[in-house]
């Protein structure tokens, strides 16, 4: 199977289809709704089983010099790519240097179900990430925050970063869950597994179909709410910016020397943008900055895109740059 | 029955402040207060509904504080100092208690 | 094994002992109850289950023509019976026109937990039912309404049918969470059920038994509040009627010329009731027609009989009528 | 504290009428409430809860909406003509509410 | 509008008080009322929240009840029999409400 | 494997580990939550397998005169224990007599989840506890509060207990969910456990952790909040009461000449502590004392005592005392 045949059949997968129902739904105004709990409840159980597998096989695999590079390489890349983000912001669209900022902090942070969604079209592809990725993306998660408090700061609009903001964005429960979970399945290894499997592998593409339904949801009410914010050149951004962190991942990846399917991920990290974290982190730190932007941005332009799109075209280049 | 008067003082504020709010009032003594989900509504902001969220960012709180007159003041301000830079409505109505030994 | 033991079994299965229990408790007081959120989120699980095996189904089988006539018997079907149920109301009970309206567009509709436990009966006994009859469920859902509004109005009651109400109807969550999961596994067929089967089809039984625990629990706790409403003709209705629905299914399926598992659930769609799409329905639109009365009939005695007695009632039914 | 006195109008309506009231809120102007969930109740056509239920025929929401004393008339007509054939309760208060230019 | 003086009565009680709370209510001819959850609060007891509660022990309800002047007493001697040993907060607030009939 | 590395190894299961996260989740006030519904569905879920399998299990290996004697010995340790329990508070801590009493009740009752972590534990030693002991544990559930109502009374403090009160404990939700699935595993037997199993035992590990997760994090932020309660003496009880309760359970299984597993078993459902039925009885029946101390002391120590050391402890006596 070619990466084409590949990028294909992910769209025609189950998970792209449920993604694809619930924004058709909500544009529809149908009252089709899932319960915050119970998207709640998905969530966990997704970052659990992530964060678990991804420890289980670094208590295989082990660990190497690589996995700190590429921390390291995710603390950059999560630092660094706001400030491209706010750059392309300020000369694509007309959004002020406050909504710029909060919008650049989601582009360098990350979306772990993009993350999720593409490890599957990894292995599909018969390639096979490193587990110790899903650490890469816990590290990710927060410094994007500081980079865009930097630029607001800059530009004339001091605000301090209180310890409490600071703590609650690091001690975030995804992140929490996400890392929790991996340091219980490096502990518990192969034998954990065998216990937890049933629950952790076997029904996880389901729930995630039903996961990525609800967000389609939310996405298209997103959308229908959010009609006149998206002009042409937050549009533009949406679908540019992620090939740009994309390829800053790609870059990482290379110089780091990571195997197609880790360098596969890094791209889809650097490409995907928060939609979890970084909104509530925002909402505490910029409350003056617009999240109809932000979240419209990140959750019904770049999410949808890097689903369909991006994620075939991550992996046709990561076959290219790193081989395989 | 006996009753007393006081005020029922009413904030409707973004969920994830939760905290900072209850820090502020503790800060100022007031320790009694309850707090109601809230479900969806709709503001300058726009419309907005729980269903389906998995993030903090949107959502809202509605905080029930019963207070004397006379810590009315102190609370508004404590309250308003939180409030301030967000979106959130803050309403105060007279009521009547029972047990006003408990405020 | 023969058709009663068929029927025993049914009774004695985890599914129907599990809404039992639910009855039991609610009607002995007990505090047990399934959250909210927990309730909907199993109901959304097995609409999504549903739905995608269906689709999965066809894409194996095929479409045939029978599909299309299958679709109009239940338009007609659920567009005729309300005429039926109103008629029979009207002689059995003391209810008003409104009152008997709002009824009867109850049992043109269907349940679709029932056409879930009748297939599970049907495929115990060895048949094999189309997997595209989840499809005629969903368009029975909505013609009884109208035929409804249309009585109401003819007894002199006009109201409008607005078309925010019409759009709620057709779109209401659970049709489209049929129907899309129905297209959704249609497109991907047995791949698509290899991914997620361990989701879809290895728990299904069990998360309906908590389902059913619920339904128990809700319609117990529905009968102890109306304990005054349900009169003997009431009663006497709400066991005769699904018998002439399933009786009308029966007859379309043998026109048609259904397979014995279609047959089975063609009876069962005309014997089901709603109590959940035009129960809120009638809220919009009849607003002043007494709820309990609705409720307590399709929930509190037609879905009992149902489960415990017609499923097997209807398959012997079908066996005979359509062979097999 | 600077306070404004306002009205505060509690609605307690079906569920299923949610869209219809905030529309009919939207074309008078009033596009500031908030949306509370009930959890269950009692009233002249019986007690319900809303434990375990999957339909959305039974349950109710709470409607507050704070709203200047003059545009009151305006709501209370927008809101009566929704809630007139349908059962819930309207109530209204007396309130002072902060940042009075929000209204 | 055609408005009417009403009493709107909040009472903030432990979970657990709900069955007992409504049978007392009852037996007043008290039937109308709308029970909202509560998410969590703060008082001389502590700080509770209801995140990841399986049990009933901690948690509060908010009934609301809306009544005439004249029912009032009846109904806060009944409630406060109930609220009595418990914690908790009953308070009273002046409403006007629309279609007096019903109350 | 010797009982000191099975003990090890339970340390070290991803179930124990889940717990430990959430402790210190919730320590370190990270805003990791488990929604309320989600956490009651959890909890629905583990109580219908866990009645289930015992029931399946007792239609499998039949009913003994042993059965009687355990439900017998259960009754009278959940009536029994509080005595001692009070005698050892008023000897070890300054609790006043409501306090006392409120704390003993929980005492002589029972922890499910403990039960469910026990019988892991004793079936990776290989042992095979009897599938009644699930009934033993829903009797021991009640007696206990009728205990310390009585020593409440005798302490001059007169209270009445009245018939609603009484139903409301009998009638529990978890009682009823426990025991009514009990009953359908019994009536369905291997055939229910045929068509359910996937749902019931495959994931039922996996479950567990995010259960255990949530009571940590319930722990967690009760030990946080409950600080300045917890006095020297309180710890002490918190762990020696489970000592005294499994010696007391032991003996009792001894006598009854129960096997190994179910000996074990039934020390730890004397060790274990009530922190759902009980503590929700006290608040009706007992609302001045104070719920801070019997909530900390339960869940937040003799809980983890129970959970990481006591199983241990318990498995290596049982072994002793009931050969195997
Ligand atoms: N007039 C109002 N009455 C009640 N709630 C309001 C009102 N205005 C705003 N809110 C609530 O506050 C939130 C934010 O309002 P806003 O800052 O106007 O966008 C809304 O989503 C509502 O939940
Ligand atoms: N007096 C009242 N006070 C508060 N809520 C009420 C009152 N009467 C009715 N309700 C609410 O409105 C719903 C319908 O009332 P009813 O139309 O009387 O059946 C009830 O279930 C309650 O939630
Ligand atoms: N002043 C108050 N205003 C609003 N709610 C309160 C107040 N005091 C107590 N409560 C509520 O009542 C509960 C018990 O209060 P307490 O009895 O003071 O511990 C608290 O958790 C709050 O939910
Ligand atoms: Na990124
Ligand atoms: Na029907
Ligand atoms: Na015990």
């Amino acid at each position: 199977m070619n990466v084409v045949d590949l990028a294909l059949a992910n769209l025609l997968s189950p998970v792209i289809l449920s993604f694809a129902l619930g924004v058709v739904a909500a544009l529809a105004r149908s009252d089709l709704s899932i319960p915050e709990a119970i998207a709640k409840g998905l969530s966990i159980y997704l970052l659990f089983a992530i964060g678990f597998k991804g420890g289980v096989s670094v208590a295989e695999a082990g660990l190497g010099w690589q996995l700190v590079g590429a921390l390291l390489a995710g603390l950059v890349l999560s630092a660094a790519l706001p400030f491209v983000a706010f750059a392309l912001l300020r000369a694509m669209t007309g959004l002020t240097p406050l909504d710029a900022a909060a919008v650049a902090a989601h582009y360098g942070s990350i979306s772990i179900v993009t993350f999720v969604a593409g490890t599957s079209v990894a292995q599909s592809a018969g390639l096979n990430p490193d587990g110790w990725m899903v650490a890469v993306a816990a590290v990710m998660e927060a410094p994007a925050i500081l980079s865009a408090l930097w630029l607001v700061a800059r530009s004339g609009d001091g605000r301090d970063m209180d310890a409490d903001l600071w703590r609650e964005i690091v001690l975030n429960g995804s992140i929490v869950l996400l890392v929790g979970a991996f340091f219980i399945g490096w502990i518990t290894g192969q034998d954990g597994m065998a216990r937890i499997s049933a629950f952790i592998e076997a029904p996880f593409q389901g729930v995630l179909c039903l996961f990525l339904l609800d967000m389609g949801l939310v996405a298209g009410r997103g959308l229908r709410e959010a009609r006149g914010i998206l002009t042409a050149g937050l549009l533009a951004f949406g679908v540019t910016m992620p090939l740009v962190g994309a390829t800053a991942g790609l870059a990482a990846a290379f110089l780091l020397g990571l195997n197609p399917g880790s360098a596969m991920l890094m791209a889809v990290l650097g490409a995907s943008a928060s939609y979890i974290a970084v909104p509530a982190a925002m909402r505490v730190a910029l409350p003056e900055a617009n999240p109809s932007i932000y979240l419209t941005l990140s959750l019904g332009v770049t999410f949808p895109f890097n689903l369909t799109i991006g994620l075939g075209v991550y992996l046709a280049a990561a076959h290219m740059i790193a081989g395989g | 029955m006996d009753t007393h008067p006081a005020k029922r003082v009413e904030i409707i504020i973004e969920a994830i402040m939760e905290r900072r709010l209850s820090e502020a009032l503790r800060k100022v003594d007031v320790t009694g207060y309850t707090i109601l989900p809230v479900q969806g509504g709709s503001g300058r902001s726009g419309t907005w509904s729980r269903a389906g969220q998995v993030g903090r960012a949107q959502g809202m709180l509605a905080f029930v504080c019963i207070v004397r007159a006379e810590r009315l003041d102190t609370l508004l301000d404590a309250a308003f100092a939180v409030v301030k830079p967000h979106i959130g409505v803050v309403s105060i109505t007279d009521c009547e208690v029972l047990r006003a030994e408990r405020f």
